[in-house]
Protein backbone atom coordinates (compact mmCIF):
# COMPACT_ATOMS: atom_id res chain seq x y z
CA UNK A 1 0.00 0.00 0.00
CA UNK A 2 2.94 2.33 0.77
CA UNK A 3 4.53 1.58 -2.13
CA UNK A 4 1.29 3.08 -4.24
CA UNK A 5 1.10 6.19 -2.53
CA UNK A 6 4.87 6.36 -3.02
CA UNK A 7 4.18 5.97 -7.19
CA UNK A 8 1.29 8.04 -6.72
CA UNK A 9 2.47 11.28 -5.16
CA UNK A 10 5.37 10.61 -7.97
CA UNK A 11 3.37 10.42 -10.57
CA UNK A 12 1.29 13.76 -9.96
CA UNK A 13 4.69 15.50 -9.37
CA UNK A 14 5.64 14.48 -12.84
CA UNK A 15 2.34 15.27 -14.22
CA UNK A 16 2.17 18.63 -13.11
CA UNK A 17 5.80 19.07 -13.93
CA UNK A 18 5.07 18.34 -17.70
CA UNK A 19 1.76 20.08 -17.57
CA UNK A 20 3.88 23.17 -16.38
CA UNK A 21 6.93 21.95 -19.51
CA UNK A 22 3.62 22.54 -21.92
CA UNK A 23 2.78 25.51 -21.50
CA UNK A 24 5.97 26.52 -21.34
CA UNK A 25 6.64 25.50 -24.86
CA UNK A 26 3.15 26.72 -25.84
CA UNK A 27 4.67 30.05 -24.53
CA UNK A 28 8.08 30.25 -26.01
CA UNK A 29 7.74 28.29 -29.27
CA UNK A 30 8.57 30.53 -32.56
CA UNK A 31 5.29 29.45 -34.83
CA UNK A 32 2.07 27.27 -34.99
CA UNK A 33 3.30 23.89 -35.61
CA UNK A 34 6.33 23.51 -32.72
CA UNK A 35 3.91 25.24 -30.44
CA UNK A 36 1.06 22.34 -31.43
CA UNK A 37 4.27 19.40 -30.98
CA UNK A 38 4.97 20.87 -27.47
CA UNK A 39 1.31 21.41 -26.49
CA UNK A 40 -0.09 17.86 -27.52
CA UNK A 41 3.23 15.60 -26.10
CA UNK A 42 4.39 17.19 -22.77
CA UNK A 43 0.47 18.16 -22.08
CA UNK A 44 -1.03 14.43 -22.94
CA UNK A 45 1.99 12.97 -20.64
CA UNK A 46 1.07 15.42 -17.79
CA UNK A 47 -2.58 15.31 -17.41
CA UNK A 48 -2.22 11.51 -18.43
CA UNK A 49 -0.07 10.77 -15.45
CA UNK A 50 -1.31 13.61 -13.20
CA UNK A 51 -4.78 12.09 -13.05
CA UNK A 52 -3.38 8.54 -12.82
CA UNK A 53 -1.62 9.46 -9.98
CA UNK A 54 -4.74 11.00 -8.24
CA UNK A 55 -6.82 7.47 -8.62
CA UNK A 56 -4.10 5.66 -7.50
CA UNK A 57 -4.04 7.79 -4.41
CA UNK A 58 -7.65 7.71 -4.06
CA UNK A 59 -7.74 3.53 -4.24
CA UNK A 60 -5.13 3.59 -1.10
CA UNK A 61 -7.26 6.59 0.63
CA UNK A 62 -10.93 5.94 -0.01
CA UNK A 63 -12.86 3.08 1.67
CA UNK A 64 -14.05 1.17 -1.22
CA UNK A 65 -11.38 2.75 -3.76
CA UNK A 66 -12.00 1.06 -6.98
CA UNK A 67 -14.84 3.10 -8.28
CA UNK A 68 -12.44 5.76 -8.08
CA UNK A 69 -9.61 4.03 -10.14
CA UNK A 70 -12.13 2.92 -12.41
CA UNK A 71 -13.31 6.35 -13.42
CA UNK A 72 -10.15 7.81 -13.42
CA UNK A 73 -8.40 4.97 -15.64
CA UNK A 74 -11.61 6.11 -18.21
CA UNK A 75 -10.90 9.38 -18.41
CA UNK A 76 -6.71 8.76 -19.10
CA UNK A 77 -8.07 6.36 -21.81
CA UNK A 78 -10.35 9.27 -23.70
CA UNK A 79 -7.84 12.14 -22.57
CA UNK A 80 -5.12 9.61 -24.71
CA UNK A 81 -7.09 9.27 -28.07
CA UNK A 82 -8.71 12.55 -27.34
CA UNK A 83 -5.57 14.84 -27.26
CA UNK A 84 -3.32 13.37 -30.11
CA UNK A 85 -6.76 13.37 -32.53
CA UNK A 86 -7.88 17.51 -31.75
CA UNK A 87 -4.07 18.21 -32.29
CA UNK A 88 -3.37 16.40 -35.63
CA UNK A 89 -6.76 17.86 -36.80
CA UNK A 90 -5.76 20.87 -35.86
CA UNK A 91 -2.10 20.87 -37.59
CA UNK A 92 -3.85 19.56 -41.13
CA UNK A 93 -6.09 22.46 -41.03
CA UNK A 94 -3.57 25.04 -40.42
CA UNK A 95 -1.72 23.71 -43.12
CA UNK A 96 -5.04 23.85 -45.72
CA UNK A 97 -5.18 27.34 -44.39
CA UNK A 98 -1.89 28.31 -46.01
CA UNK A 99 -0.02 28.72 -42.87
CA UNK A 100 3.27 29.18 -43.37
CA UNK A 101 5.91 27.15 -41.10
CA UNK A 102 8.70 28.56 -39.37
CA UNK A 103 11.84 27.42 -40.61
CA UNK A 104 15.29 28.45 -41.92
CA UNK A 105 15.64 26.08 -45.15
CA UNK A 106 12.06 25.66 -46.37
CA UNK A 107 12.05 22.00 -46.68
CA UNK A 108 8.00 20.73 -47.17
CA UNK A 109 8.19 17.24 -47.01
CA UNK A 110 3.98 17.19 -46.84
CA UNK A 111 3.80 19.07 -50.17
CA UNK A 112 6.43 16.79 -51.64
CA UNK A 113 4.68 13.78 -50.69
CA UNK A 114 1.16 15.57 -52.19
CA UNK A 115 3.35 15.89 -55.60
CA UNK A 116 4.71 12.67 -55.41
CA UNK A 117 0.97 11.11 -54.98
CA UNK A 118 -0.24 12.98 -57.93
CA UNK A 119 3.04 12.07 -60.24
CA UNK A 120 1.76 8.56 -59.56
CA UNK A 121 -1.84 9.43 -60.56
CA UNK A 122 -0.82 10.54 -63.60
CA UNK A 123 1.58 7.86 -64.26
CA UNK A 124 -1.34 5.30 -63.24
CA UNK A 125 -3.59 6.86 -65.83
CA UNK A 126 -0.76 6.81 -68.69
CA UNK B 1 -41.86 70.56 -17.96
CA UNK B 2 -41.45 67.12 -18.92
CA UNK B 3 -38.20 66.30 -16.96
CA UNK B 4 -39.98 67.65 -13.98
CA UNK B 5 -42.69 64.87 -14.31
CA UNK B 6 -39.59 62.31 -15.09
CA UNK B 7 -38.39 63.67 -11.86
CA UNK B 8 -41.47 63.19 -9.63
CA UNK B 9 -42.38 59.86 -11.15
CA UNK B 10 -39.20 58.44 -10.66
CA UNK B 11 -39.02 60.10 -6.82
CA UNK B 12 -42.44 58.17 -6.46
CA UNK B 13 -41.04 54.92 -7.42
CA UNK B 14 -38.59 54.77 -5.34
CA UNK B 15 -40.46 55.72 -2.24
CA UNK B 16 -42.64 53.13 -2.90
CA UNK B 17 -39.76 50.40 -3.70
CA UNK B 18 -38.32 51.76 -0.39
CA UNK B 19 -41.42 51.40 1.96
CA UNK B 20 -41.67 47.79 0.58
CA UNK B 21 -38.30 47.20 1.29
CA UNK B 22 -38.38 48.39 4.64
CA UNK B 23 -41.26 45.91 5.82
CA UNK B 24 -38.66 43.04 4.67
CA UNK B 25 -37.44 41.80 8.00
CA UNK B 26 -33.18 41.52 7.65
CA UNK B 27 -31.21 38.80 8.90
CA UNK B 28 -33.94 36.10 9.57
CA UNK B 29 -34.09 32.69 8.25
CA UNK B 30 -36.63 33.37 5.04
CA UNK B 31 -36.08 30.18 3.00
CA UNK B 32 -38.89 27.74 3.78
CA UNK B 33 -39.30 26.33 0.20
CA UNK B 34 -35.70 25.40 -0.05
CA UNK B 35 -35.89 23.58 3.56
CA UNK B 36 -39.10 21.56 1.90
CA UNK B 37 -36.85 20.24 -1.07
CA UNK B 38 -33.98 18.86 0.69
CA UNK B 39 -35.94 17.74 3.63
CA UNK B 40 -38.65 15.26 1.30
CA UNK B 41 -36.74 14.58 -2.10
CA UNK B 42 -34.24 12.62 -0.32
CA UNK B 43 -36.90 11.24 2.95
CA UNK B 44 -39.95 10.41 0.41
CA UNK B 45 -38.75 10.76 -3.75
CA UNK B 46 -35.66 8.56 -3.00
CA UNK B 47 -33.74 10.80 -4.98
CA UNK B 48 -30.09 11.89 -4.08
CA UNK B 49 -29.53 14.69 -6.34
CA UNK B 50 -31.73 17.38 -5.04
CA UNK B 51 -31.26 18.90 -8.10
CA UNK B 52 -33.18 16.46 -10.33
CA UNK B 53 -36.32 16.16 -7.90
CA UNK B 54 -37.09 19.81 -8.61
CA UNK B 55 -36.43 19.85 -12.10
CA UNK B 56 -38.20 16.95 -12.92
CA UNK B 57 -40.74 16.40 -9.80
CA UNK B 58 -41.33 19.07 -8.16
CA UNK B 59 -40.89 21.60 -11.02
CA UNK B 60 -41.77 19.32 -13.61
CA UNK B 61 -44.81 20.85 -15.62
CA UNK B 62 -41.81 23.96 -16.31
CA UNK B 63 -39.31 21.15 -17.29
CA UNK B 64 -42.31 20.16 -19.90
CA UNK B 65 -42.03 23.96 -21.01
CA UNK B 66 -38.56 24.04 -21.58
CA UNK B 67 -38.63 20.97 -23.93
CA UNK B 68 -42.00 22.74 -25.62
CA UNK B 69 -39.33 25.71 -25.94
CA UNK B 70 -36.18 23.54 -27.45
CA UNK B 71 -38.69 21.29 -29.77
CA UNK B 72 -40.31 24.80 -31.58
CA UNK B 73 -36.46 25.86 -31.79
CA UNK B 74 -35.66 23.06 -33.57
CA UNK B 75 -38.86 23.68 -35.86
CA UNK B 76 -38.02 27.16 -36.89
CA UNK B 77 -34.48 26.22 -37.83
CA UNK B 78 -35.69 23.42 -40.13
CA UNK B 79 -39.10 25.56 -41.21
CA UNK B 80 -36.15 28.10 -42.23
CA UNK B 81 -33.53 26.69 -43.90
CA UNK B 82 -35.48 23.38 -45.10
CA UNK B 83 -36.04 25.05 -48.29
CA UNK B 84 -33.01 25.77 -49.60
CA UNK B 85 -31.55 22.05 -49.02
CA UNK B 86 -34.66 20.61 -50.46
CA UNK B 87 -33.22 22.40 -53.84
CA UNK B 88 -30.42 19.32 -53.91
CA UNK B 89 -32.08 16.70 -56.59
CA UNK B 90 -29.31 14.12 -55.35
CA UNK B 91 -29.16 11.39 -52.66
CA UNK B 92 -26.12 12.53 -51.15
CA UNK B 93 -26.88 15.94 -50.08
CA UNK B 94 -22.82 17.57 -50.49
CA UNK B 95 -22.09 18.42 -46.83
CA UNK B 96 -18.65 18.68 -46.27
CA UNK B 97 -16.41 19.55 -49.66
CA UNK B 98 -13.94 17.24 -48.69
CA UNK B 99 -13.35 14.03 -46.64
CA UNK B 100 -11.68 14.29 -43.21
CA UNK B 101 -7.86 12.37 -42.82
CA UNK B 102 -8.22 8.87 -42.00
CA UNK B 103 -6.77 9.42 -38.72
CA UNK B 104 -9.60 11.53 -37.65
CA UNK B 105 -12.25 9.39 -39.46
CA UNK B 106 -10.85 6.29 -37.37
CA UNK B 107 -10.76 8.08 -34.57
CA UNK B 108 -14.34 8.96 -34.68
CA UNK B 109 -15.02 4.96 -35.48
CA UNK B 110 -13.73 4.36 -31.98
CA UNK B 111 -14.95 7.55 -30.50
CA UNK B 112 -18.71 7.61 -31.50
CA UNK B 113 -20.14 4.38 -29.48
CA UNK B 114 -17.85 5.70 -26.32
CA UNK B 115 -19.76 8.88 -26.92
CA UNK B 116 -23.45 7.78 -27.18
CA UNK B 117 -22.59 5.18 -23.69
CA UNK B 118 -21.49 8.08 -22.18
CA UNK B 119 -24.60 10.42 -22.94
CA UNK B 120 -26.76 7.50 -22.01
CA UNK B 121 -24.87 7.18 -18.31
CA UNK B 122 -25.52 10.85 -17.91
CA UNK B 123 -29.06 10.96 -18.20
CA UNK B 124 -29.40 7.17 -16.63
CA UNK B 125 -27.99 8.61 -13.93
CA UNK B 126 -29.63 11.84 -13.57
CA UNK B 127 -31.17 11.04 -9.99
CA UNK B 128 -27.50 9.62 -8.78
CA UNK B 129 -25.26 11.49 -10.24
CA UNK B 130 -24.87 15.43 -11.55
CA UNK B 131 -26.49 16.11 -15.12
CA UNK B 132 -29.53 14.54 -16.53
CA UNK B 133 -31.68 14.56 -19.69
CA UNK B 134 -30.52 17.55 -21.00
CA UNK B 135 -26.72 17.47 -20.28
CA UNK B 136 -27.48 13.29 -21.84
CA UNK B 137 -28.87 14.67 -24.86
CA UNK B 138 -26.31 17.50 -25.75
CA UNK B 139 -23.63 14.24 -25.44
CA UNK B 140 -25.25 12.52 -27.79
CA UNK B 141 -26.12 15.14 -30.57
CA UNK B 142 -21.99 16.01 -30.16
CA UNK B 143 -21.11 12.08 -30.30
CA UNK B 144 -23.47 12.14 -33.64
CA UNK B 145 -21.86 16.20 -35.11
CA UNK B 146 -18.60 14.40 -34.36
CA UNK B 147 -19.40 11.30 -37.06
CA UNK B 148 -21.20 13.82 -39.67
CA UNK B 149 -18.29 16.35 -39.77
CA UNK B 150 -15.54 13.19 -40.76
CA UNK B 151 -17.69 10.92 -42.83
CA UNK B 152 -19.07 12.05 -45.71
CA UNK B 153 -21.19 9.15 -46.42
CA UNK B 154 -22.85 9.35 -43.03
CA UNK B 155 -26.29 10.70 -42.62
CA UNK B 156 -29.33 10.94 -40.25
CA UNK B 157 -32.64 10.04 -41.67
CA UNK B 158 -35.04 12.97 -40.44
CA UNK B 159 -37.95 10.13 -40.03
CA UNK B 160 -36.36 8.58 -37.50
CA UNK B 161 -35.47 11.65 -35.23
CA UNK B 162 -39.09 12.86 -35.69
CA UNK B 163 -39.62 9.51 -33.94
CA UNK B 164 -37.75 8.91 -31.58
CA UNK B 165 -38.39 13.18 -30.48
CA UNK B 166 -42.62 12.32 -31.14
CA UNK B 167 -42.27 9.17 -29.05
CA UNK B 168 -40.19 10.58 -25.98
CA UNK B 169 -42.50 13.57 -26.16
CA UNK B 170 -45.53 11.51 -25.50
CA UNK B 171 -44.08 9.40 -23.00
CA UNK B 172 -43.28 12.42 -20.55
CA UNK B 173 -46.68 13.52 -21.40
CA UNK B 174 -48.43 10.12 -20.59
CA UNK B 175 -46.21 9.67 -17.57
CA UNK B 176 -47.75 13.28 -16.15
CA UNK B 177 -51.43 12.31 -17.00
CA UNK B 178 -51.09 9.00 -15.23
CA UNK B 179 -49.72 10.99 -12.61
CA UNK B 180 -53.05 13.28 -12.23
CA UNK B 181 -54.94 9.42 -12.59
CA UNK B 182 -53.21 7.57 -9.84
CA UNK B 183 -52.26 10.46 -7.93
CA UNK B 184 -54.02 13.58 -8.27
CA UNK B 185 -51.92 16.08 -9.53
CA UNK B 186 -49.76 16.05 -12.48
CA UNK B 187 -46.27 14.67 -12.47
CA UNK B 188 -47.45 13.15 -9.41
CA UNK B 189 -44.99 10.07 -8.45
CA UNK B 190 -47.34 6.89 -8.39
CA UNK B 191 -44.57 4.35 -8.82
CA UNK B 192 -42.57 2.36 -5.70
CA UNK B 193 -39.66 5.00 -4.60
CA UNK B 194 -37.42 2.31 -3.94
CA UNK B 195 -34.26 2.76 -2.26
CA UNK B 196 -32.02 5.77 -2.08
CA UNK B 197 -28.64 5.69 -3.79
CA UNK B 198 -29.79 2.68 -6.07
CA UNK B 199 -30.11 2.38 -9.79
CA UNK B 200 -33.95 1.76 -9.86
CA UNK B 201 -35.38 4.57 -7.54
CA UNK B 202 -37.38 7.65 -7.61
CA UNK B 203 -40.48 6.07 -9.37
CA UNK B 204 -40.73 8.27 -12.77
CA UNK B 205 -37.79 10.74 -12.65
CA UNK B 206 -35.72 7.99 -13.76
CA UNK B 207 -38.36 7.69 -16.78
CA UNK B 208 -38.98 11.30 -17.61
CA UNK B 209 -35.32 11.96 -17.34
CA UNK B 210 -34.74 9.12 -19.91
CA UNK B 211 -37.54 10.19 -22.28
CA UNK B 212 -35.99 14.48 -21.93
CA UNK B 213 -32.42 12.89 -23.16
CA UNK B 214 -33.79 11.06 -26.22
CA UNK B 215 -35.82 14.21 -26.83
CA UNK B 216 -32.73 16.83 -26.19
CA UNK B 217 -30.68 14.21 -28.87
CA UNK B 218 -32.72 13.91 -31.27
CA UNK B 219 -34.02 17.31 -31.68
CA UNK B 220 -30.05 18.66 -31.24
CA UNK B 221 -29.13 16.35 -34.23
CA UNK B 222 -31.91 17.64 -36.51
CA UNK B 223 -30.50 20.43 -35.68
CA UNK B 224 -27.27 19.83 -36.80
CA UNK B 225 -27.54 18.21 -39.55
CA UNK B 226 -30.15 20.80 -41.21
CA UNK B 227 -27.21 23.54 -40.29
CA UNK B 228 -24.26 21.07 -42.14
CA UNK B 229 -26.78 20.74 -44.87
CA UNK B 230 -26.74 24.16 -46.12
CA UNK B 231 -24.04 23.16 -49.41
CA UNK B 232 -21.35 26.22 -49.95
CA UNK B 233 -21.95 26.95 -53.78
CA UNK B 234 -25.73 27.01 -53.32
CA UNK B 235 -24.75 30.03 -50.54
CA UNK B 236 -22.82 32.15 -53.32
CA UNK B 237 -25.81 31.89 -55.73
CA UNK C 1 0.01 16.11 2.74
CA UNK C 2 -1.46 19.48 1.69
CA UNK C 3 1.39 21.29 1.06
CA UNK C 4 1.74 19.30 -1.38
CA UNK C 5 -1.56 19.09 -3.34
CA UNK C 6 -0.81 23.20 -2.60
CA UNK C 7 2.35 23.40 -4.45
CA UNK C 8 0.83 21.06 -7.36
CA UNK C 9 -2.26 22.94 -8.00
CA UNK C 10 -0.24 26.43 -8.11
CA UNK C 11 2.27 25.01 -10.71
CA UNK C 12 -1.00 24.21 -12.72
CA UNK C 13 -1.95 27.69 -12.52
CA UNK C 14 1.15 29.39 -13.38
CA UNK C 15 1.13 26.95 -16.78
CA UNK C 16 -2.42 28.09 -16.94
CA UNK C 17 -1.66 31.71 -17.04
CA UNK C 18 1.22 31.02 -19.60
CA UNK C 19 -1.02 29.16 -21.95
CA UNK C 20 -3.67 31.89 -21.31
CA UNK C 21 -0.17 34.67 -22.52
CA UNK C 22 -0.05 32.96 -25.45
CA UNK C 23 -3.87 32.79 -26.21
CA UNK C 24 -4.06 36.66 -25.91
CA UNK C 25 -1.09 37.12 -28.05
CA UNK C 26 -0.96 34.34 -30.45
CA UNK C 27 -1.23 35.64 -33.61
CA UNK C 28 -3.57 33.52 -36.00
CA UNK C 29 -6.74 32.00 -34.60
CA UNK C 30 -5.01 28.28 -35.02
CA UNK C 31 -2.39 29.28 -32.00
CA UNK C 32 -6.03 30.59 -30.03
CA UNK C 33 -7.07 27.24 -30.73
CA UNK C 34 -3.80 25.47 -29.26
CA UNK C 35 -3.78 27.52 -26.02
CA UNK C 36 -7.52 26.69 -25.48
CA UNK C 37 -6.92 23.29 -25.61
CA UNK C 38 -4.08 23.09 -22.98
CA UNK C 39 -6.10 24.93 -21.03
CA UNK C 40 -9.22 22.66 -21.19
CA UNK C 41 -6.48 19.70 -20.53
CA UNK C 42 -5.11 21.42 -17.29
CA UNK C 43 -8.63 22.27 -15.95
CA UNK C 44 -9.13 18.71 -16.68
CA UNK C 45 -6.52 17.99 -14.19
CA UNK C 46 -7.45 20.45 -12.16
CA UNK C 47 -10.89 19.67 -11.93
CA UNK C 48 -9.69 15.90 -10.53
CA UNK C 49 -7.34 17.08 -8.28
CA UNK C 50 -10.32 19.45 -7.02
CA UNK C 51 -12.53 15.97 -6.27
CA UNK C 52 -9.81 14.54 -4.49
CA UNK C 53 -9.39 17.12 -2.30
CA UNK C 54 -12.62 18.04 -1.10
CA UNK C 55 -13.35 14.33 -1.10
CA UNK C 56 -16.43 14.84 -3.53
CA UNK C 57 -16.65 11.29 -5.84
CA UNK C 58 -19.18 12.31 -8.14
CA UNK C 59 -17.58 15.46 -9.08
CA UNK C 60 -14.82 13.90 -11.60
CA UNK C 61 -18.15 13.48 -13.84
CA UNK C 62 -17.66 16.62 -15.17
CA UNK C 63 -13.58 16.53 -15.77
CA UNK C 64 -15.08 13.46 -17.61
CA UNK C 65 -17.57 15.05 -19.52
CA UNK C 66 -14.50 17.84 -20.47
CA UNK C 67 -12.12 14.96 -21.82
CA UNK C 68 -15.20 13.72 -24.67
CA UNK C 69 -16.34 16.76 -25.13
CA UNK C 70 -13.61 19.24 -25.70
CA UNK C 71 -12.20 17.76 -28.36
CA UNK C 72 -15.12 17.92 -30.93
CA UNK C 73 -15.15 21.53 -30.70
CA UNK C 74 -11.24 21.67 -31.92
CA UNK C 75 -11.91 19.11 -34.55
CA UNK C 76 -14.74 21.14 -35.36
CA UNK C 77 -12.62 24.40 -35.69
CA UNK C 78 -10.03 22.62 -37.33
CA UNK C 79 -12.30 21.19 -40.19
CA UNK C 80 -13.00 24.77 -40.94
CA UNK C 81 -9.85 25.85 -40.99
CA UNK C 82 -9.12 23.26 -43.55
CA UNK C 83 -12.19 23.84 -45.74
CA UNK C 84 -13.72 20.83 -45.11
CA UNK C 85 -17.25 21.96 -43.61
CA UNK D 1 -6.39 24.51 1.19
CA UNK D 2 -9.40 27.21 1.22
CA UNK D 3 -7.19 30.34 0.26
CA UNK D 4 -5.69 28.03 -2.63
CA UNK D 5 -9.52 27.65 -3.75
CA UNK D 6 -9.88 31.76 -3.53
CA UNK D 7 -6.07 32.36 -5.76
CA UNK D 8 -7.93 29.99 -8.20
CA UNK D 9 -10.85 32.29 -8.68
CA UNK D 10 -9.45 35.12 -8.87
CA UNK D 11 -7.37 33.91 -11.52
CA UNK D 12 -10.30 32.19 -13.28
CA UNK D 13 -12.15 36.02 -13.03
CA UNK D 14 -9.33 37.12 -14.11
CA UNK D 15 -9.74 34.98 -17.66
CA UNK D 16 -12.56 35.48 -17.59
CA UNK D 17 -13.16 39.18 -18.01
CA UNK D 18 -9.90 39.39 -20.45
CA UNK D 19 -11.44 36.71 -22.49
CA UNK D 20 -14.60 38.47 -22.22
CA UNK D 21 -13.53 42.30 -23.55
CA UNK D 22 -11.35 39.99 -26.07
CA UNK D 23 -14.55 38.52 -27.71
CA UNK D 24 -16.60 41.96 -27.93
CA UNK D 25 -13.25 43.84 -29.27
CA UNK D 26 -11.96 41.19 -32.11
CA UNK D 27 -13.03 41.80 -35.29
CA UNK D 28 -12.22 38.48 -36.77
CA UNK D 29 -15.15 36.63 -35.56
CA UNK D 30 -13.61 32.66 -35.36
CA UNK D 31 -11.32 34.28 -32.51
CA UNK D 32 -14.25 35.77 -31.22
CA UNK D 33 -15.53 31.96 -31.39
CA UNK D 34 -12.85 31.13 -30.00
CA UNK D 35 -12.84 33.46 -27.11
CA UNK D 36 -16.41 32.59 -25.74
CA UNK D 37 -15.11 29.01 -25.54
CA UNK D 38 -12.29 30.03 -23.16
CA UNK D 39 -15.14 32.11 -21.05
CA UNK D 40 -17.09 28.92 -20.60
CA UNK D 41 -14.46 26.80 -20.15
CA UNK D 42 -13.20 29.46 -17.38
CA UNK D 43 -17.08 29.62 -16.18
CA UNK D 44 -17.07 25.54 -15.86
CA UNK D 45 -14.38 25.61 -13.35
CA UNK D 46 -16.02 28.52 -11.32
CA UNK D 47 -19.33 26.73 -10.96
CA UNK D 48 -16.90 23.62 -9.75
CA UNK D 49 -15.11 25.36 -7.05
CA UNK D 50 -18.68 27.24 -6.24
CA UNK D 51 -19.67 23.05 -5.66
CA UNK D 52 -22.33 22.99 -7.92
CA UNK D 53 -21.47 20.09 -10.00
CA UNK D 54 -24.70 20.19 -12.01
CA UNK D 55 -24.65 23.62 -13.47
CA UNK D 56 -20.49 22.94 -14.34
CA UNK D 57 -21.94 19.86 -16.61
CA UNK D 58 -24.17 21.89 -18.30
CA UNK D 59 -22.05 24.31 -18.72
CA UNK D 60 -19.00 21.86 -19.82
CA UNK D 61 -21.73 19.63 -22.28
CA UNK D 62 -23.38 23.10 -23.78
CA UNK D 63 -20.82 25.57 -24.04
CA UNK D 64 -17.55 24.13 -24.98
CA UNK D 65 -19.28 21.84 -27.91
CA UNK D 66 -22.36 22.49 -29.02
CA UNK D 67 -22.44 26.22 -28.67
CA UNK D 68 -19.28 26.84 -30.39
CA UNK D 69 -20.32 24.27 -32.77
CA UNK D 70 -23.45 26.24 -33.68
CA UNK D 71 -21.11 29.58 -34.42
CA UNK D 72 -18.44 27.65 -36.23
CA UNK D 73 -21.51 26.47 -38.54
CA UNK D 74 -22.90 29.92 -38.89
CA UNK D 75 -19.92 31.46 -39.73
CA UNK D 76 -19.13 28.85 -42.24
CA UNK D 77 -22.37 30.51 -44.28
CA UNK D 78 -21.36 34.12 -44.10
CA UNK D 79 -18.19 35.23 -44.31
CA UNK D 80 -14.83 35.62 -42.46
CA UNK D 81 -11.65 37.53 -42.51
CA UNK D 82 -8.61 37.45 -40.86
CA UNK D 83 -6.85 40.87 -39.32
Amino acid sequence: MIVIEYLAYFLITVGALFLFLGALGIFRMPDLYTRIQAGTKASTLGAMSLILGVGLLGFVTFTPGYPWLIKTLVIVIFVAIANPLSSHALARGAYKDKLIPFSKEHIDAYEEADNNKEKEQKEDAK
Amino acid sequence: MKKLLIFALLLFIGFEILTVLADVPFGEDRMNVSKFYLEKSPAELKVANVVTAIVVNFRGFDTLGEVTVLFLAAAGIGSILYRRRSVHTGLNPKRTSTEASSIVQAGAKVLFPLILLLGAYVFVHGHLTPGGGFQGGAIIATGFLLKLISYRKFSVKHSTVTWVESLAGIVFVVLGLLGIVYGGTFLENFLPAGELNSLISGGVIGIIYVAVGFKVGSELTGVLDTLLNISQDEETQ
Amino acid sequence: MTYFFIIIISIIALAAILAFVRFVKGPTAADRVVALDTISFMAIALMVLLGFVLERFIYIDVSLIYAVLGFVGVITIARYLEGGI
Amino acid sequence: MSSTLIVITLISLFFLIVAGIYAIVKKDLLQAVIATGLISLVLSILFFILQAPDVALTEAAIGIALSTIIFVLAIRNTKRFED
